[in-house]
């Protein structure tokens, strides 16, 4: 089971998914009106690394989270 | 070293306490950048999400980045909310060298900028609005698309 | 404005004050530059001449250049002896844009270290040695040769 | 007369001398021991602003001083 949480705006729920790679994961997003409109513009991190690989293969327990556009300071 | 606020900091406090840390250790140049809430569009204040694990990697990366050419940072920053003339950002260098100071401080804080996992919402009419417009996609961003 | 100070410069109180001084004014950066004596060459400290008329033209010259960028300079100095891990030196833009802060601290600090009449002496076994190998002559210098 | 001043770490007491240009100043200090080694270093300053131009005339009252190379911070 992976793990996917929103952070900052896109204010949705953690989610609980079955899959194997980014890109499964992608389709499933694009499919969620929700979240569809966020997918790009938001950099995707694997257990707090952020990554560039969207074939790059998951683990159970691993933690997806997506990070929409930034603005500190 | 990242100081998160709930609210305002208390940059005075927070100015004093970093220079007296450091005062002993040979550093000749001590640059801070404060940030503070502008009275503009109306706003009654900002407000501020962090996601600090990937923030704590981040500032990790640039003190190496630092630590490097002999500087050291610091930072501090706020979530939740700030109101006008407060300030909700600082950041600091301390090398032994103004150029690396000079150059350090001004790249740190673009990268900040562009980087940080930090989100801004405007306050107003009581009201909490994502300020999408003046926010940055990070480095990556798009690839689920 | 430029603040003398008989020795060390009391640097907490002074970014206390300047950052209370200018809070409510809308300048959304506030960027203090702090040199710091440092223990090196066997030095006891530092000791400075200032020539203050030709000092407060080049600093008004340069609160000039920062107004017509919508900013604003403050700057303290010493003069006489400052030692180890004290500080000498202060200098400090407030601007409503980062990048306007960040571009004339740079700027100002470099002219400052180019062109200030200010005169630097390392305190040597007890003496005042003019430390002549890391000055620069000012612009026109010659001229009389 | 031209009150001259010597600033800094020159360390020579002040100086009045009757000339009419910066050029004539130049000729004295330059046979002036203590003085001629500094004068390729020093910035000529006229009533507190530094100038550019050794022709430049001189009045009664007028202060030179020299400013040998600085290092403020």
């Amino acid at each position: 089971m992976i793990k996917v949480e929103f952070l900052g705006p896109i204010g949705k729920e953690n989610l609980e998914v079955e899959v194997s790679t980014l890109s499964e994961l992608g389709e499933i997003l694009s499919k969620d009106d929700e979240i569809s409109e966020w997918l790009s513009k938001c950099a995707i991190a694997v257990n707090d690394e952020i990554v560039f690989n969207k074939d790059r293969e998951l683990q159970s327990g691993d933690k997806i989270s997506l990070l929409p556009p930034v603005c500190g300071g | 070293m990242v100081e998160i606020f709930e609210g305002a900091i208390p940059v005075e406090e927070t100015l004093s306490k970093w220079y007296k840390s450091e005062k002993s250790r040979n550093y000749g140049a001590f640059i801070p950048f404060v940030g503070t809430v502008r009275d503009e569009d109306s706003i009654e204040g900002l407000s501020f999400d962090i996601y600090e694990p990937i923030l704590l990697k981040w500032f990790e990366k640039w003190q190496e980045v630092a630590k490097e050419r002999g500087a050291f940072l610091k930072m501090a920053h706020s979530k939740g909310d700030v109101l006008l003339h407060e300030s909700s950002y600082i950041s600091a260098v301390f090398s032994p060298k103004r150029r690396v100071a000079l150059e350090l401080i001004d790249e740190f804080v673009e990268d900040f900028k562009k980087n940080a996992p930090i989100w801004k919402y405007d306050l107003k009419n009581g009201k909490r609005i994502y300020a999408e417009e003046r926010s940055q996609k990070i480095a990556g961003s798009g690839l689920l698309k």
